[in-house]
């Protein structure tokens, strides 16, 4: 083995945060041109590997080996210089910037004193043309489909001559169809002599591409294996360290009547383009709507309008019969409608607030909690937040600890909790699992189910098929801001949907 | 007591130690303005007649009285308060300590008290000379007046006085003058508006600017000390000796003759002969310094012909 | 993003046109219309008033500029005007002590550049809320000038007006351009050299990806600390500038708290040119032309109590800001420290 | 991070409490020691003695029962502007307009005080304490409905307010209400009925246990009540309480009403117990000091009375110290300075502690508001 050629490789690397050891001596190796997945539940700490190696967190301790000679990382510039690159979880664009800003930043070509954008320019377009990663070198970011903001990313790391690249979950945010592009991109990368690391959550995939597997848990490497040796099964086994259900049972839906209608919705974003167009669809009570599409293609502006966060255009929305007023959460927080956002961190909890302040943040108001008075009623809050912890399980030191202290799927539940427990007779969900490792959904697809089962109206909406088609009894599947089609979950497969998503017609499929 | 006690703060009760204390307005004793001035005159107490002497700057206009205190407290023998706003609160301690003289600059005393003492000056008639002097000094026929506030009464004196005398001399005079547009705690401490403005004054003509307004007025005497052929005349006291910048303009200063007011009070205090009510102190011209050889006799003749008339008023300045 | 803005409607490119440059058209005509027509009147007063708009510019620009390296780079800074007081009350010391004119300009920067290190060490090392950080420094300048400002110094004379030959001879605005004093032309410089810098250079590029996203500047190796430090230095050292214009080449000499809010209102200039060097200068002019008319206005006798004209630039100001630069975008990490891990 | 978690944890024992209130204190205490260090070596440095300067700071401030009411009394505005500061941080807002609004307030109620005529003192005072709050209070108004309508930050519209205010009530003390008695020139107006004047027992001012009382019902109205709860959840985040059904917009504007009306009180409290007359240059810079006592206080109610104690104690011992000591009070503004920095440059005083968190919340405002 010592005369294997790595790219890369990673001694006994230990790094801590204030409370979390997240990589416990961990050891890792890639070799030259393959491409290795790096699979874990949410938090196993593969994101900080990553980091640690790029240089932007400094390890507590470790060493690095880059074509077998010992180096020292001690910030993105060195590890930019010893030819790694990396593709962040969350894009590391500047939105504002011209896509050729954004490629040379850090690595700029100059001329004299002056930036030499001619140049730049031309030399971002010989590359994208020689690994057919097209991108237009003018546009500014914020106006371009994350689809393509990747790319751009991915060019970024090529720009800078890497040889070692590593993409942070790339997949998350695209359709099956752009899934394939990137794997298709990363074959031909590694034919150029380029090694990948590739953090995924999608079993699927690593199967599809991975030569070989690392398998992290709570900080530690607990197994390697290679994409010939298992299946999804035995991965996610591998990873949470117990045998895992994949898909929720449910029974069949009874739609009643309907208790959420959506008339001719039209939606402009800050920028004034059409984000949704002319949408039109209804939810009954008693069946779970699940609308699939791709990040960016006005799920978020729809649902924000749906749930009062947003005005719209044109287009009445009715609940329970009544038309609701729009940029109202107030009206529908008292005329029975549940909303689990898609931000947690942004919408759904004021982080430094107690959990027993998160869990009367839309009712604080009413009785028990407060009354004409204005006053609250410190005792009914605490009481009604010992409820819902019990209830909803989340797991907390108490009450009275921040919100932010908790994991993300703790935080879900808060806000679950908060919602499902108010009698509400519509929910909308927006991404109501992202992020959360298969416990945590487990859980929470659990709940969502019941609730349709007692009567409500759910709308629920996610990027992930998998959540679509486990718990949708009708689908409805979103692009570009309209919906391409409603179809029963029945009639509903993988593939369909991807190619809806993607934007092909049904009659055409 | 006995006659061989030091002269220190803590023998100000002695019959014969003379202590002095001076309460300032907002603002520092060394203002190179009233303050100043009327330090001055205190200092002039200690060393011609041995007096303790000390003074307190009032940082917060509520503290009129409370500084009051601190002298009153050791039993000082006078206690000079400078400008105006101090006027409620050196009444009102005068009464509370009848033993001791108090001296107010600038504050009229509405009704005569036998410890309270009220310097004022006619700024008006100052500023009358200071004005007719421009007005015969100025070749362009512009001259101009930049100002503290009118928020407080001796700067308006001063100005309308200063324009009552250029019209006496010139019916067709343009006269171009500007209060600072800032309140009470920006118009006297900003040079730069002052020499700007005077910049804009002389640049459309004016060839005699007169700075009227503490620091905001020095800052204005400064500039126009760098303008070739322009006059500059300064305010209150003798600028030459304050603000030795403006010496290339400084062709006079309309004076308020705080210092020898100040002193005369004290001098009176101590020689038993305190006159309460109001006092008036002598306003006028301060000498042409390096100037004198460029104002003309007659001009000189002229002002004192003035001066003259508006002492046995048969000039009056409209004020 | 703001809390609490509906969606705009689609406008068409001549009302988005009206909408960017309306006001900037509106205030120029404006200006050049007052300008035009003093100057059929008399001549004079039109330059007086000019010169005095360039001057009473001056200490505003360069104070925007100031405010507006540090904020490209994230890091507010309200603590200009202490910043200024300082840079004041330091030169003109040395200006007593060594009577050398250029040695006292450096020592006004040079405060100014030591000001600014100690806001980024407050804002970008010890992550305290930068609006605090800046009003430590505005406190602290007050205090220590007040302390240590003693009476009675003074200096042999400040920086005078250079004459660019026959170019000052141009009607209307030649003598307000050039015959200034140095400082006034090496603002002129300044507002040029920080736009190409920022709009055309490496620097600028990193300073305004780390205003916008210091994390994905990180990523590229770009040192988000030392962006913000110099930035911020470097800004102190205009404000430092903008201090030595006060006391080297404005007035001469030096008093207690002669700023007297300059650093504050070159704030509203630099949020009023939308954090563009050529904006703040645009906007500093107009300021300058406001108080310059208001004086004027107060020369021509006019009678409106001047309280009112005192406050037309204020209140100008917040019809401006909520009306029109209520929408700057303002760099996305504004006032937000940087946490590396 | 943990003990930043317990966000009102209930307190079991005494030792417990004690410890909580010395794990809140010991910051604000160690920066206050450590400003007076940095002021003494410069009262060295400068040739003066700092231990007798900073005794006759303390005789002028706590030496005399007298000074200790005057200390009392310079305090008493000064709580109501730290109030006015810390009430609008708590929603995300800084107020660097209290200034203004005080002087509105102030103003206002001088003209209650000598234009309402007839009324029994205590009806008078309130009438005339009330002209003033709400003064401040609308004009307070004005940079928050700028905010929630605009979005043109408050830090900026506030400190353009603060010159406007200053104008207005120059000219309205100067033209309008210019008090005409007795020949007066001075710009000011006539001094307030004695029926308006707020009495004092013994040396203590009675506005000072008004300052008391506001102080505990603005921390019963953020903690206790639905009103305060969404000040503070729109302060954390504007986008949970657009989400929670609050008004967003309303509560930006009902805060800056709050903070203008208590600065308001703040400049009528000046009025109508110690100036008794509204006189432009009397009421300089209380509205600023604001500022440093919502800070030092760590933005809670009962932080700002010690912390507005603490710098009231400094205005009132300044003249003494330079009666006695020689020293220019212009040191204490730089002792102000050194305090609020170490105060919040807790880090450098938790190195010294050695303790991990600093107690209270960390202070972050919302730079330009823009969140
Ligand atoms: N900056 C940080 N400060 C403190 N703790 C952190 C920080 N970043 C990550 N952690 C903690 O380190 C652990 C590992 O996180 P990491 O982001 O590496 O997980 P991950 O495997 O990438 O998860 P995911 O699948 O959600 O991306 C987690 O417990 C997390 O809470
Ligand atoms: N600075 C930090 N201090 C403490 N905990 C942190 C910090 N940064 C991140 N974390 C925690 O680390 C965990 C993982 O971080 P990460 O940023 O990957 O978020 P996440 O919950 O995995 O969401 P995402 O779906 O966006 O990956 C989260 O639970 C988050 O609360
Ligand atoms: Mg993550
Ligand atoms: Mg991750």
């Amino acid at each position: 083995m010592t005369e294997e050629k790595l790219a890369l490789e990673i001694r006994h690397v230990t790094k801590r945060f204030p409370g979390v050891l997240a990589n416990d001596d961990v050891s890792f190796e890639l070799r030259k041109g393959e491409i290795h997945a790096l699979l874990g539940e949410n938090g196993a700490g593969k994101s900080t590997l990553m980091n640690v190696v790029y240089g932007l967190y400094a390890p507590d301790e470790g060493e690095f080996l880059i074509n077998n000679k010992q180096v020292e990382i001690n910030g993105p510039h060195d590890a930019i210089n010893y030819g790694i690159g990396m593709v962040h979880q969350h894009f590391m664009l500047v939105p504002v910037f011209s896509v050729t800003e954004n490629m040379i930043l850090g690595s700029e070509v100059t001329k004299g004193t002056s930036l030499d954008l001619k140049r730049a320019r031309r030399e971002i377009l010989e590359i994208s043309e020689a690994y057919g990663l097209e991108v237009d070198p003018d546009a500014i970011v914020e106006d371009i489909p994350v689809g393509v903001q990747q790319r751009v990313e991915i060019l970024k790391a090529l720009y800078r001559k890497a040889n070692i690249l590593v993409l942070d979950e790339p997949t998350a945010v695209l359709t099956p169809q752009e899934a394939e592009d990137l794997f298709q991109v990363m074959r031909q990368l590694t034919e150029k002599g380029v090694s990948i690391i590739f953090i995924t959550h999608k079993l699927k995939e690593i199967l599809k591409v991975a030569d070989r597997v690392t398998v992290m848990r709570r900080g530690k490497v607990v197994g390697h294996t290679s994409p010939s040796e298992t299946d999804q099964q035995g991965l996610a086994t591998m990873m949470v360290g117990r045998d895992v259900l994949l898909e929720v049972e449910k029974a069949p839906a009874k739609p009643a009547e309907i208790v959420l209608e959506i008339s001719n919705l039209t939606i402009k974003d800050e920028r004034g383009v059409s984000a949704v167009k002319d949408i039109s669809f209804e939810v009954r009570s008693g069946e779970i709507l699940g609308i699939a599409g791709v990040q960016g293609n006005g799920q978020t502006e729809l649902a924000e309008a749906i749930t009062g966060l947003r005005g719209v255009d044109a287009g009445t929305t009715t609940l329970l019969g009544e038309t609701i007023p729009f940029e109202k959460p107030r009206y529908l927080v008292e005329h029975g409608l549940g909303h689990v956002p898609e931000d947690r961190h942004k919408h759904g909890l004021v982080l430094p607030y107690s959990l027993a302040d998160n869990m009367v943040l839309c009712t604080y108001y009413q009785k028990p909690f407060a009354g004409k008075t204005l006053i609250r009623n410190e005792q009914a809050v605490l009481k009604n937040a010992e409820g819902l912890m019990t209830r909803f399980d989340v797991r907390a030191p108490g009450i009275d600890v921040a919100a932010s202290t908790l994991s993300g799927g703790n935080q879900q539940k808060v806000i679950v909790g908060r919602e499902f427990s108010r009698g509400i007779k519509v929910l909308v969900a927006n991404q109501p699992t992202r992020g959360l490792d298969v416990g945590s959904i487990e859980y929470i697809h659990k709940e969502i189910i019941k609730m349709r089962d007692e009567g409500v109206g759910v709308l629920v909406f996610s990027a992930e098929l998998d959540e679509i088609l486990s718990l949708s009894d009708r689908i409805a599947v979103m692009f570009r801001g309209e919906i391409v089609t409603i179809v029963d979950a029945k009639d509903a497969t993988r593939e369909k949907l991807g190619l809806w998503m993607a934007g092909s017609h049904p009659d055409t499929v | 007591g006995g006659a061989s006690a030091d002269v220190s703060e803590d023998n100000c009760a002695d019959e014969a130690v003379l202590c002095v204390g001076l309460v300032t307005d907002v603002g520092e004793v060394d203002d190179k303005s009233f303050n100043q001035s009327a330090w001055e005159g205190v200092q002039q107490a200690a060393d011609e007649l041995g007096a303790f002497v000390k003074y307190v700057e009032t940082k917060d206009a509520k503290d009129y009285a409370a500084n009051i205190q601190l002298f009153a407290e050791k039993d000082y023998d006078v206690i000079v308060t400078v400008g105006f706003a101090l006027g409620e609160a050196t009444v009102g301690e005068s009464a509370n300590y009848p033993g001791i003289n108090f001296i107010g600059v600038d504050q009229w005393q509405g009704e005569e008290l036998a410890n309270v003492a009220g310097l004022l000056f006619p700024e008006d008639k100052a500023g009358f000379l200071a004005g007719a002097l421009a007005a015969q000094m100025s070749e362009t026929g512009t001259i101009a007046a930049v100002l503290g506030t009118d928020l407080v009464p001796p700067v308006v004196a001063f100005k309308e006085g200063y324009e009552a005398g250029a019209l006496y001399i010139n019916p067709d005079i343009n006269l171009i003058s500007t209060y600072h547009p800032g309140g009470m705690d920006v118009a006297f401490v900003d040079p730069e508006w002052g020499a700007t403005t005077a910049k804009q004054a002389l640049d459309q003509g004016a060839d005699v600017v007169f700075g009227a307004g503490g620091k905001t007025g020095n800052g204005a005497l400064i500039e126009v000390a760098s303008h070739e052929g322009a006059f500059c005349i300064g305010v209150d006291s003798d600028q030459w000796e304050t603000v030795p910048e403006a010496h290339p303009c400084l062709i006079t200063s309309a004076m308020k003759l705080i210092t020898p007011g100040v002193f005369e009070l004290i001098s009176a205090s101590a020689a038993g002969e305190f006159p309460g009510g109001n006092y008036f102190g002598t306003t006028g011209l301060a000498s042409f310094h390096d100037f004198d050889s460029s104002v003309p006799q007659e001009v000189k003749d002229k002002l004192a012909e003035i001066d003259a008339g508006l002492l046995d008023g048969s000039i009056s300045t409209g004020y | 993003m703001q809390t609490t803005t509906s969606l705009p409607a689609p406008v068409s490119p001549w009302k988005r046109f009206i909408k960017r440059w309306g006001v900037t058209i509106f205030i120029t005509l404006s200006v050049v219309g007052v300008t035009i027509w003093q100057y059929a009147v008399d001549a004079r007063v039109t330059e007086a008033v000019l010169a005095s708009t360039i001057r009473q510019s001056t200490p505003l620009v360069l104070g925007a500029l100031c405010g507006l390296l540090g904020e490209r780079s994230a890091v507010i800074n309200i603590g200009i005007e202490g910043q200024m007081l300082l840079g004041a009350f330091v030169g003109f010391l040395v200006n007593v002590w060594t009577g050398n004119l250029l040695v006292a300009v450096f020592a006004s920067i040079l405060t100014g550049a030591l000001m600014g290190l100690l806001l980024a060490y407050m804002s970008v090392t010890l992550k305290m809320d930068q609006i605090i950080g800046g009003t430590v420094i505005n406190i602290l300048a007050l205090g220590l000038t007040g302390y240590f400002y003693q009476v009675g110094l003074t200096t042999q004379g400040k920086l005078q007006p250079i004459s660019l030959g026959p170019l000052a001879d141009i009607p209307i605005l030649g003598p307000a351009i050039f015959n200034n004093p140095p400082i006034t032309y090496a603002t002129f410089v300044l507002v040029i050299v920080v736009h190409y810098v920022l709009f055309y250079t490496k620097w600028g590029l990193r300073t305004r990806a780390v205003g916008e996203h210091p994390r994905a500047a990180d990523t590229l190796g770009v040192n988000v600390f030392k962006i913000r430090y110099v930035n911020v230095i470097a800004g102190g050292a205009i404000a430092g500038l903008a201090g030595g214009f006060l006391t080297l080449e404005a007035v001469g000499s030096f008093e207690r708290a002669m700023t007297n809010g300059r650093g504050f209102v070159a704030l509203a200039v630099m949020l009023f040119g939308k954090y563009t060097p050529l904006g703040a200068w645009g906007a500093a002019l107009l300021f300058g032309f406001a108080n310059a008319m208001q004086t004027q206005l107060q020369f021509a006798d006019i009678k409106v109590a001047h309280q009112f004209i005192g406050m037309l630039p204020y209140v100008l100001t917040i019809v401006i800001l909520s009306g029109f630069v209520g929408r700057t975008r303002i760099p996305a990490a504004d006032g937000i420290p940087y946490e590396k891990e | 991070m943990d003990n930043q978690a317990k966000t009102e944890a209930g307190n079991q024992s005494l030792s417990d409490w004690f410890k909580s209130v010395w794990h809140v204190i010991a910051i604000p205490l160690a920066a206050v020691l450590l400003a007076l260090v940095i002021g003494a070596i410069l009262l060295i440095v400068s040739g003066a003695n700092p231990i007798e300067a900073y005794a006759a700071l303390i005789e002028g401030s706590f030496g005399t029962m007298k000074a200790f009411g005057r200390t009392l009394a310079k305090a008493t505005p000064l709580i109501f502007s730290g109030l006015a500061v810390a009430l609008a941080f708590k929603a995300g807002l800084f107020n660097i307009g209290a200034q203004g609004q005080l002087l509105l307030g102030a103003l206002v109620s001088a003209a209650a005080g000598f234009l309402i005529k007839g009324l029994p003192p205590f009806l008078h005072v309130t009438l005339a304490l009330l002209a003033g709050a709400i003064a401040g209070a609308l004009f307070g108004a004005i940079p928050g409905a700028l905010k929630a309508y605009t979005g043109a930050s408050e830090v900026i519209t506030t400190i353009m307010l603060n010159y406007v205010a200053i104008n207005i009530t120059d000219y309205l003390a100067d033209g309008p209400l210019k008090d005409i008695s007795g020949g007066n020139i001075v710009a000011r107006t006539p001094a307030i009925l004695d029926s308006a004047r707020i009495p004092s027992i013994g040396e203590i001012p009675v506005g000072f246990f008004l300052a008391i009382i506001v102080s505990i019902i603005v921390w019963f109205t953020l903690w206790r009540t639905t009103t305060g709860f969404e000040i503070r959840t729109v302060g954390l985040s504007p986008h949970a309480a657009k989400y929670s059904g609050m008004r967003v917009a309303f509560t930006v504007i009902l805060t800056m009403v709050i903070s203008g009306f208590l600065a308001g009180i703040g400049g009528s409290i000046e009025t109508l117990g110690i100036v008794g007359r509204y006189q432009p240059g009397f009421n300089t810079g209380l509205g600023f000091d604001g500022i440093t006592i919502a800070l030092l206080g760590k933005t809670h109610p009962f932080g700002i009375i010690p912390a507005a104690i603490l710098i009231g104690a400094m205005k009132a011992g300044a003249s003494t110290m330079q009666f006695n000591a020689g020293v220019a009070k212009e040191i204490t503004d730089v002792i102000q300075a050194l305090m609020l920095f170490f105060v919040t440059a807790d880090m450098i005083i938790r190195k010294m502690l050695r303790t991990k968190d600093g107690g209270g919340e960390k202070i972050t405002l919302s730079g330009w508001g823009q969140k």
